[in-house]
């Protein structure tokens, strides 16, 4: 839309060449993005921030370790695959569902640095109180925020996997035929996102509980490894139930996934696939209940 | 409570109309019965301490609802227009808190992108924004490493980026100096006459709102205590205050000799409130002449924006 | 003067003792609590496992953890709320604002360790293993105590540097070398439990009782001097 | 970027021998500086302050509030001395308790109530009885000692008259007041500085720093300006405005005829230049302002113009500051 050459100032006569613009204030009468564009602007400006983009490098750091943690161990499978004479092909087993396992602890630890980044800054910079005076409310501002943490760690957990099944496919280790992809492609893509949800939700609950991101982000680290940590510490020392197992937050999404690809690495064995859902799905709702409480508590514009 | 005539026939439709609003928090209330009207240009609002004003702010923007009575922005009710009614309206909070490793630059792009502007747009008419409160060359600089008086106006850039027909500014001026001061409140003058953006501006310094604000709303315990143009809450009172620098008593002598009401109010007189002020003038003028006292100060008696302050809010 | 002394002391402790301080401690407890009542019910565990898992939570883990989360904060807390002011600039010695600080952080600590351990110590162990650990577990209060309070004073990170203190230099360096371990609080703190409960394996020499009680004296006294002539150099907000 | 030179070393203080006496008074700042890593803040400002008001000012960043931290000595100067009632605040422990300080910043004690937290102040402070000197402060602040609610939830301007309230309940010779103004109403703000002005009478050196000038003015008229971190003027501020003859004074007149009058104020008044800005309105630049009041009354009677203002533009203490600051 190109603007029409400015009127010259007036009073000042116009001669054939020479003009004074009014470089005063230019209004824009245009169409606006609504809720949709604000929502869109506050994802993409919160993958930039997660990303250390358009910032020093000292913010790229994590994010570059993640995503080096996530991708390695698939370029190294595949480099063996390719290196290896073929007669030991056989031997090479494609382990998708291990892989999410293999991965964990780099999800964990960008979670923890991620989404206080994300999260708490926005209020402890009074930022939060400009975005409710804007067209989001607190709802559309949640699910801006939400969906961009859990791109980022789709980047870092469903990519990579996605990755290596690429590449297996090349060196014809992949799956057979053209079905069987698209059923493994869906399987690491429900893997995916169901770890990514669940990192998501937990990462944004803690984060809601105080402004401080070190706080947060150790609250965070804590969470998970220390249940880790506790529910095997229990199960080995005490000799206890598997069921206690479950109490292993970081474990859940891995039960969950290992039923998914009904996966050689087997999960805990009497703990039934209901069970381990419920207890996905426990610690998702109450991380939604803790965010809510949260931001509904919030008093803005103060 | 003291209104001089507003929203006559003749006047534009009120930017802001509240009718009756009232509001509590709990069990302390904020507003009881509050009724003005804000027309276009730069209006003070003014009030104590917690008289409310940010709570008045949260409910022009939609994010509080009254309690009763109906109040409309921009020809709107916030309650139920609020995302497109927040679109065209610039907000600058209070708090001096804003992201610290942020450029300038991203920051003002981002709040005009969140209000709607298209990617493109959001960038020119950010930098356009910096320029005019005269952050052009530091626009590129993290706010973190920006004066109190560079970061107010990075809050006011933020506030006019988006092309809003209105802004909202919570104590603009707080923390500033004298002369970061004056810089401030010309900007928002113009921002307020050449920008065509109606200001609503809440401050505690009077002086401020005397010298560039057209309208005033007062409020106090929860009310309305005066609202309308500046010139016309002013005018009225009559009679004229006087500052000589010697022979003072001389000329009160003088002056009551022609029969004029005197009164010696500290360092200044204050001469005759019931005769109208060109004859006054002249006595006064010729008085002052003839005693050779040599002269100061002379002006037309005005109320200024304190004494209204003082004698509606503590009047009551 | 009295008055004004324990008016400060009345403040500190307040201050220190956030809702969520202190409900996230207690729950560390109760999970040291909870493992012991497994622990306790599983019949595979000896005598000597026992006091080794008082040593490993109580020790290694909880006692320097609570401290330091809550010494950090005794002085710490006023600097950064910028509220030291009220105290510092008064006709009151400095030593007598650093005692404050030490006094409110062995009330603050004192009952927030001690319980939580006596309840651990009366579940997993026997008597002597409980005494042993309320014994060690004051010592590691006093000691931890004070450095943690100067600490809180010295930077605003201080409860990133206690727990550098703890984790890499207790928890790695101090195993190294004899010399190194002598400056870690909890070769002390464990050798007297070592010595009360008369399990002498927990640790590899451990110090007599009576040193650790004077190491621990010792650094009591020294951080306290230290807090005193930090209060009298530092520029206050 | 070019290695800028090493800052010259600043000169070692004169022999302490053939200085004059130490002057008097309850502040003597002699050639504080004060250098944060290679940041000027203050450098080589000397001052005494009396009993009574009187107002720091300065734009920010300008070592306005370094100066006062120094005085009530939270913050040691880099160089030079700083003596309150003879003594040094930083070191000695009785004139500490002869100061009352109103910090800037807004955080208290926040669970305490306001009676609690005044009293406690008072205690510290040595005073035989802090309830009731604590009462007595309250309520010259008019505040409600018996008010159960803590500090922490009080409004801004609440929480700046508890502040000031504490400051006071010990009856300071020195009081230091960092924005005491801020967050307070119209009416409040008029209480304040009629209790700064009370103390000040009653012999207490107060210093206020601020920046509402026009207030200022209000509170008396001695004024210690610091610019660029260094003293740019100190004293009455009226007759620092008549020190500056190289700004003429800038009058506006609103008459009946401003031509007229305007032609007959040039003929005979030293006036060094004249703007006429309406048909009723001209501004008068002159360098002899007592002349120029003697006689303008005069003129406009004897050529009958009406005149309706008088006003003065820049000798208000805003205008001196400006001019000081270089704008």
């Amino acid at each position: 839309m190109t603007t029409p050459t400015p009127p010259p100032v007036p009073g000042s006569a116009p001669t054939a060449s020479a003009e004074i613009y009014d470089r005063g204030y230019r209004r824009y009468d245009g169409p606006r993005t609504g809720v949709r564009g604000a929502s869109r602007s506050v994802w993409v400006s919160s993958v930039q921030r997660a990303l250390g983009l358009r910032r020093k490098f000292r913010f790229k750091i994590v994010p570059i370790l993640t995503i080096l943690i996530a991708y390695v161990p698939a370029i190294a499978f595949m480099g063996i695959a390719v290196l290896l004479p073929s007669e030991f092909a056989g031997e090479v087993v494609a382990d998708y569902a291990g892989y999410f396992g293999l991965i964990s602890i780099a999800v964990i630890l960008f979670t923890a640095f991620v989404a206080p980044e994300l999260m708490s800054t926005d209020r402890r910079t009074g930022l939060l109180g400009l975005y409710m005076a804007s067209p989001l409310n607190r709802g559309n501002y949640l699910v801006a925020k939400g969906t961009a943490l859990m791109s980022v760690l789709l980047l870092v957990t469903m990519l990579p996997i996605v990755f290596l099944l690429v590449g297996y496919s090349f060196v014809n280790l992949g799956p057979d035929g053209f079905g069987e992809t698209v059923e493994l492609l869906g399987r690491i893509a429900a893997g995916g996102v169901l770890m990514s949800i669940f990192f998501t939700l937990i990462g944004m609950a803690a984060s809601t509980l105080t402004n401080r991101q070190g706080f947060a982000s150790a609250g965070i680290v804590m969470l998970l490894i220390g249940s880790g940590a506790l529910a095997g510490g229990l199960v080995e020392a005490a000799g206890v139930r598997n069921e206690v197992q479950l109490a292993s937050i970081a474990g859940l999404p891995f039960e969950v996934i290992a039923r998914i690809f009904d996966a050689p690495n087997e999960p805990i064995q009497d703990v039934s696939t209901w069970e381990a859902v419920g207890a996905y799905a426990a610690v998702c709702l109450i991380s939604i209940a803790v965010i809510a409480w949260g931001y509904r508590r919030l008093e803005v514009t103060k | 409570m003291h209104t001089a005539a507003v929203g006559t026939p003749t006047s534009p439709p009120p930017v802001i109309s509240a009718t009756a609003v009232s509001k509590s928090w709990g069990d302390h209330r904020v507003f009881s019965n509050l009724t003005a009207s804000v027309t276009s240009g730069v209006t003070g609002l003014l009030g104590s301490n917690g008289s409310g004003k940010t709570t008045l702010f949260g409910m022009l923007l939609g994010l509080h609802h009254p309690d009763g009575g109906t109040l409309s922005v921009l020809g709107e009710d916030p309650s139920n227009a609020g995302p497109e009614l927040r679109q065209r309206i610039g907000y600058s909070p209070e708090h001096h808190s804003l992201p610290n490793d942020v450029a300038a630059q991203d920051f003002v792009r981002h709040i005009a992108q969140v209000h709607g502007l298209p990617t493109r747009e959001a960038t020119t008419r950010s930098s356009d924004a910096l320029w005019l409160v005269g952050l052009g060359e530091e626009r590129a600089r993290p706010i973190g490493t920006m004066s109190t008086g560079q970061r107010q106006r990075v809050k006011l850039a933020q506030a006019i980026a988006h092309s809003p027909d209105l802004i909202l500014l919570d104590e603009p001026t707080d923390g500033l100096d004298p002369v970061q001061r004056d810089d401030m409140l010309e900007l928002i003058r113009r921002v307020g006459t050449e920008y065509g953006i109606d200001v609503v501006l809440s401050s505690h310094l009077l002086e401020e709102v005397e010298r560039i604000a057209d309208n005033v709303v007062i409020i106090a315990e929860g009310q309305v205590a005066a609202a309308g143009p500046i010139d016309e809450l002013q005018t009225g009172r009559g009679g004229m205050i006087v500052v000589v620098t010697d022979r003072q008593a001389q000329l009160m002598d003088a002056l009551r000799a022609t029969g004029l009401d005197v009164r010696d109010d500290g360092s200044r007189l204050i001469v005759g409130a019931d005769i109208g002020a060109d004859e006054l003038s002249d006595t006064v003028r010729d008085a002052v002449a003839r005693v050779g006292a040599p002269l100061r100060r002379m002006s037309p008696m005005q109320n200024s924006l304190e004494d209204i302050f003082l004698a509606e809010v503590h009047g009551r | 003067m009295m008055r004004g002394f324990t008016g400060m002391i009345g403040r500190m402790v307040s201050s220190v003792t956030t809702r969520g301080r202190v409900l996230a401690m207690l729950a560390v407890g109760a999970i040291g609590i909870v493992i012991g009542v497994f622990l306790d019910r599983a019949e595979t565990i000896s005598a000597d496992g026992r006091v080794a898992f008082l040593a490993d939570f109580g020790l290694t883990v909880f006692v320097p953890l609570v401290v330091v989360v809550f010494a950090t904060a005794t002085i710490g807390n006023l600097v950064e709320e910028k509220t030291l002011v009220y105290f510092w600039l008064r006709p009151v010695g400095r030593w007598q604002i650093a005692l404050a600080g030490f006094v409110s952080s062995l009330l603050v600590l004192l009952p927030l360790v001690l319980i939580p351990m006596g309840i651990l110590g009366a579940i997993v162990g026997d008597s002597n293993d409980l005494t042993g650990l309320l014994v060690a577990s004051a010592v590691g209060v006093f000691a931890y105590g004070s450095i943690f309070t100067f600490l809180g004073l010295l930077t605003q990170r201080a409860l990133v540097w206690g727990l550098v203190y703890v984790l890499v230099w207790e928890g790695f360096v101090a195993g190294l070398s004899r010399t190194a371990g002598w400056l870690a609080i909890r070769t002390h703190t464990t050798s007297v439990l070592a010595r009360i409960s008369e399990s002498l394996e927990l640790i590899d020499r451990p110090t007599e009782q009576s040193t650790a009680i004077l190491i621990t004296g010792a650094i009591v006294v020294v951080a306290f001097l230290l807090t005193t002539l930090r209060l009298s150099r530092m520029t206050v907000d | 970027m070019s290695a800028t030179p090493p800052l010259p070393p600043p000169p070692p203080p004169g022999p302490a021998t053939d200085q004059p006496p130490p002057p008097t008074g309850s502040v003597v700042v002699s050639n504080i500086s004060k250098w944060f890593g290679d940041v000027v803040a203050v450098s080589d400002v000397s001052f005494v302050v009396e009993p009574g008001v009187t107002a720091l000012l300065g734009p920010n960043g300008a070592g306005k509030s370094t100066t006062l931290r120094m005085i009530a000595g939270l913050e040691p100067p880099s160089q030079g001395m700083v003596r309150v009632l003879g003594e040094n605040p930083r070191s000695d422990r009785v004139v500490r308790g002869r100061i009352g300080l109103v910090p800037q910043q807004e955080q208290l004690f926040s669970e305490q109530r306001a009676i609690e937290f005044v009293t406690l102040a008072a205690t510290l402070n040595g005073v035989d009885e802090p309830t009731e000197a604590a009462r007595r402060a309250l309520d010259i602040v008019e505040m409600d000692s018996n008010d159960t609610r803590p500090v922490g939830s009080y409004s801004k301007g609440m929480k700046q008259r508890v502040k000031v309230a504490q400051a006071i309940a010990h009856s300071p010779d020195l009081l230091l007041m960092d924005e005491p103004l801020t967050g307070l109403d119209p009416r409040q703000r008029l209480a304040m500085i009629e209790l700064i002005r009370r103390l000040g009478d009653e012999g207490t050196a107060v210093i206020v720093s601020s920046h509402v000038l026009d207030e200022v003015e209000r509170l008396g008229s001695r004024v210690l300006v610091i610019a660029q971190g260094r003293l740019a003027a100190q004293g009455d501020f009226h007759e620092i405005r008549e020190l500056m003859d190289d700004r003429p004074h800038r009058i506006r007149v609103r008459s009946s005829d401003a031509r007229l009058l305007g032609s007959a104020l040039l003929a005979h008044v030293g006036i060094s230049g004249l703007t006429v800005t309406g048909d009723d309105e001209l501004i008068v630049n002159t360098d002899e302002v007592d002349r120029f009041r003697a006689s303008i009354a005069g003129a406009a009677m004897q050529n009958g113009v009406s005149l309706f203002e008088v006003q003065p533009l820049d000798d208000d203490l805003e205008s001196v500051f400006k001019y000081l600051v270089g704008r």
